[in-house]
């Protein structure tokens, strides 16, 4: 038996999936949760779950999810005396959390030291650098000139990259690979961020050849214990964004795994960390790895990680805020079998993946053996524009990688989603790649050759009858048409009925 | 009856008649096949004579339907070809931009009066952090803007007319 | 990556949830599947998710489940190579299976032998008492005389039950507690055999006290390799039927764990068995456990042992029915957690378990980590009358037994299920029960009592609120109120808007 | 507003009336509660104005609704007083015996003329291989037998009627 928790009643200050994640770790734990809400989620099953509900604001996370004082205000209100920030809003907001604590109540999160620390790129990186974390070789500060640049390039090894110091989105970014093409190479990235941000400050990293995205999960209690829960490859993106991942990383060396782990634990260790964290690398191709960055919170994918240890991690972050010592150990855990997670997105893979909001008509997830969904959404569910499209999380766990794979294809097939467009079919596309099944992959991943590899068979042919026997229905009992009526006791179900009787209606 | 089906770029005729038990449906001149086709709330179960079962969910669009087959979406546009010479033209004929998805208006990109051509972005429109340009279905000139900057507007509502 | 399983497509001969279960097993191993289904089940989630499907004939089971050459007839039709018959129905029907067999069709059971060496209870305690496994001392035989009658209880000791070699449904059973009671019981059964059965043969066996139902899991491939996945608990039953099963059995000694699961490899080799099966032991509490009988099938609660070991039983029967030796070894299996299951009857215990069929017309399954439901319904659903009355299963994951518990009674929360009565909220009162909650339970733990101890508190009142509200919508707009018109943009729906805009209907 | 609704063997007065944002509900001579409720499918959403959110499923049926709270159906069964003046007495008082859920009738155990006493079995219905023993409401004598053996029954079907 757990020690009781030293507070009973959550705030969970998010919004779909992820607020029913967290609502079902506190009822797990026998606490209860008050949901807040925009305009436009009134309605969500995140707040149809809790025990209680507020109204926050508009529908824009600038006037509701983002109002920290707003949040604040409905924690005294409901009573709530701790606050779970789940990811995105405020989650990594080191003065949120400040003033969380501030008002006398637990912050389910690492201490806001620790969230400043990690919260800049470049002053997370000198700080792994000081503590002997190994991060992408080259400057953070800019260049100061092409005679510095000549050398640390000749330092690190080619190809560099060459990036604007105010930078983002691709801009002023340059691959150098060769020395021959450095000094035209700087001169454009200068060129290019001078007219792109008004600032020609560039500085130069070394260029991870078929890089992966492998983040290791790391866990310490309020005393110093410090675990990691081995790694997951979140390498398949679109636009930056992580879409499909799995644990453990295929291709990951053991030796290599107990390094990266060994070195996230560290890095964590350095900040002062506690609760639950995510520590990314870049793997390269020639297996090396550097330190990107901490994500100071719960990441979407951790169930891929719950499902491999056993841990959950919500319940855990919850458990740690309440000043439990870590009731595992590093040697309890073990990595057992395989875990896939698919993001469903309301978007549409075929048209560049942009999104699809809208109402949902027709909802019903995979269920059976290792298959887990975590959703905010049902039928009936309007999906609004104002925030990320992910709709739902598939995850999946196997004996092995190729027993996982099947499985969520397996799962995939069973998903049926109709209103807005989603992932769903795509994810079956990225299954099937000969470069996924071998595990051979990249950040690169998503090409849009891929996207035209879509299952094509006879569906047009069996989506054109489902649609003119639905029509014929409609144009001869236009007022009771099914999809008007989708009562249990439907007049079309009736229609149907009657044809086995002479069509005599009843 | 027989319907016009369009979906994505392929239209199809289908036949479909109701039978003793179900329905005779009939894709272009392909062969005569028997379908009993069930209602389960939200999908349409469908067993075919060579007893192939499929799960189809169905939700009623405007000017068709939804369906859903081996997991993909699709918008299946049903036009009973005998009403279909009493329509009017397309919207793309006529020159009306309308919304593709729900979203809020950022950008209108032309004003009345201005020289369009075909494909030329006139509004931008914003949904979940991402911004989509819509393009003239035509050459022509703007008659009219109803597209407001910071409006929040459903699918297929008339943004510009086109003169 | 396996072995290609000789066969493509596979008859699953069997309907509801168990049907679900195998199709899903048989798509994630690539085959395809035919679903056979009676009158009432046309519109059955496994008609629906299956690749082809076959009418058999009218509901009552004896007319289309139970109907070997129909179902011969539909695998000829279809192509399908092997068939699968689930539990229950022609499972463990060795006519049919030997059939099967002469049709050149892959048979996903035991060999027929084997079910009909354990298909007789009194033939299969006789051969196990050969084979060395431990059988509930007493005689199988009918007793000759009184002398006989004294010699044998002295032997295996009081309380001795005496039982009608005719009997069945309790009657003719007398439990005799001392020498004094012995020649009185003895007449008293013998009078009422004759009376209830016109046979008046009689035979002892050893009383066993406080009993629990644990069974061990075994499986075996055609080569001889027989392994045991460990053992459930099964004792909480209404009506001698399973209810709630957990595994491990909380109570279990190490050391009889690995003697009860030695006997039910050995049980299991001593008749030659083949693929997935159960040994049931009845567990006493004083630690002795005697041989029941063998399942020559895949059982009901097999997915809680799929929990804890992460073998997936329904893919392992047609792998080893493929010809595929194991591809795992004892040494390979260990207990990971806990694991319950909840058996989801439509039923209304509050009435003592009455069966409760009918039209289900809301249906939501709980999700979110290390949460399971096999199911075979949806919401639009109507539970036919003519078959047994199980129409889900929960089956929840924890790390330990009370992280386990503390899950279950979570999901059980989330579950919603209405239109017809189901045991869902039984089960909480079940989890929360000390008896429980201690692990110390018998096949006696249901009682009127827990019934009773049903949860009460301002649900009535909550329950007329929300009905008065639908009923005045209702009343307001007859034509279009709620439950009449559930789509995603219901009357009532709008209604509601109405009142957000001083009521002009837009 | 005001409704009778029984549940089980309680009866309570619920007042509710549309307010500015969902609707006020008043229970017996309880407090005033403002409850902002919305229709989600099948489902209704309750957020009470102490903010306290319930999500129960809801379902019509003959006379009243199907309910479910925290997990548990029930069936609330609503009159509006002013009209029940006008209804008729109960089946029970009728002498009218029905089914109360499908199956089948394995047994009728009395003819017409028989007299009976309140909770005599006069029908047995099986179900789901379980068997139901419907019993006498009333004293009386059978005037009327509906039911046939082997007849499958749904819920509410009339199987005999007592004089």
């Amino acid at each position: 038996m757990f020690k009781p928790l030293p507070f009973k009643r959550v705030l969970v200050a998010n919004r779909g999936e992820i607020a029913v994640r967290v609502i079902r770790a506190c009822a797990e734990l026998g606490l209860e949760t008050v949901a807040v809400y925009s305009d436009v989620d009134r309605e969500s099953l995140a707040v149809r779950l809790a025990t209680m509900a507020f109204p926050i604001g508009p529908a824009p996370s600038s006037q509701s999810y983002l109002r920290g004082d707003k949040i604040l205000e409905v924690a005294r209100l409901s009573g709530a005396e701790a606050i779970h920030p789940g990811y995105g809003f405020l989650s990594e907001n080191a003065n949120f959390a400040r003033q969380v604590i501030a008002a006398g109540l637990v912050w389910v999160g690492p201490p806001p030291d620790a969230i400043d620390a990690m919260g800049s790129k470049t002053g997370s990186r000198q700080l792994m650098k000081a503590a002997g974390v190994p991060v992408v070789p080259g400057t953070v500060e800019p260049l100061h000139d092409e005679e510095e640049l000549v050398r640390i390039a000749e330092e690190i090894g080619y190809p560099v990259m060459l990036k604007a110091s105010a930078g983002g989105g691709g801009k002023g970014m340059r691959k150098v690979n060769s020395k021959d093409e450095l000094l035209a190479g700087y001169r454009a990235a200068r060129s290019e961020a001078r007219s792109s941000f008004g600032d020609d400050a560039v500085y130069i990293e070394k260029f991870v050849v078929n890089p992966r995205h492998v983040e290791v999960q790391v866990l310490a209690d309020q005393y110093g214990e410090t675990l990691h829960l081995f790694e997951r490859d979140c390498s398949i993106q679109r636009r930056n964004q992580k879409v499909v991942e799995e644990t453990p990383c295929p291709v990951l060396p053991q030796a290599t795994r107990e390094a990266m782990t060994a070195v996230a634990v560290q890095a964590a260790k350095a900040v002062g960390y506690v609760g639950a964290g995510t520590v990314e690398f870049l793997f390269g191709g020639d297996g090396s790895f550097y330190f990107l960055e901490m994500n100071t919170r719960l990441q979407v994918e951790h169930p891929i990680t719950e499902a491999i240890t056993g841990v959950d991690l919500a319940q855990a972050q919850l458990r740690i805020a309440g000043g439990e010592p870590l009731w595992f150990h590093q040697e309890d855990l073990k990595i057992n079998g395989h875990a896939i997670e698919c993001r469903v997105y309301a978007e549409d893979p075929a048209a560049n993946f942009s999104p699809a909001p809208g109402l949902i008509t027709t909802y019903r997830e995979p269920g059976g053996p290792f298959v887990r969904v975590d959703s905010g959404v049902y039928a009936g569910w309007t999906v609004p524009i104002h925030y990320d499209p992910m709709i739902a999380k598939l995850v999946v766990w196997g004996r092995d990688r190729e027993e996982c794979i099947a499985r969520t294809d397996r799962a995939l097939r069973e998903y049926r989603v109709l209103g807005i467009k989603t992932s769903i079919q795509f994810f079956r596309a990225v299954l099937a790649d000969p470069r996924f099944l071998r595990g051979e992959y990249t950040t690169a991943f998503i090409t849009p050759e891929l996207l035209q590899s879509l299952p094509e068979g006879d569906e047009h042919e069996l989506a054109a009858i489902a649609a003119a026997i639905a029509q014929l229905e409609s144009d001869l009992a236009p007022a009771k048409a099914a999809g008007d009526d989708t009562t249990h006791e439907s007049a079309w179900r009736r229609v149907g009925r009657w044809q086995n009787s002479n069509r005599v209606p009843r | 009856m027989i319907y016009d089906v369009t979906i994505g770029e392929q239209t199809l005729k289908v036949r479909v008649e109701r039978a003793e038990t179900g329905y005779t449906v009939q894709v272009g001149d392909g062969p005569l096949r028997q379908v009993d086709a069930r209602w389960v709330r939200d999908h349409l179960s469908m067993v075919f004579d060579d007893q192939r079962s499929f799960d189809v969910p169905l939700a009623r669009a405007k000017d068709g339907w939804h369906v859903g087959v081996r997991g993909q979406g699709y918008f299946a546009k049903v036009i009973d070809p005998r009403r279909a010479a009493l329509r009017l033209s397309s919207a793309a004929e006529e020159g009306v931009l309308m919304t593709t998805m729900p979203g809020r208006v950022v950008a209108v990109l032309v004003k009345p009066g201005d020289a369009v051509t075909k494909g030329q972005p006139l509004v931008v429109v914003e949904a979940m952090k991402m911004e989509n340009e819509l393009k003239a279905p035509r050459d022509g000139v703007v008659e009219q803007v109803f597209a407001q900057v910071g409006a929040a507007l459903e699918s297929g509502v008339k943004l510009l007319q086109l003169g």
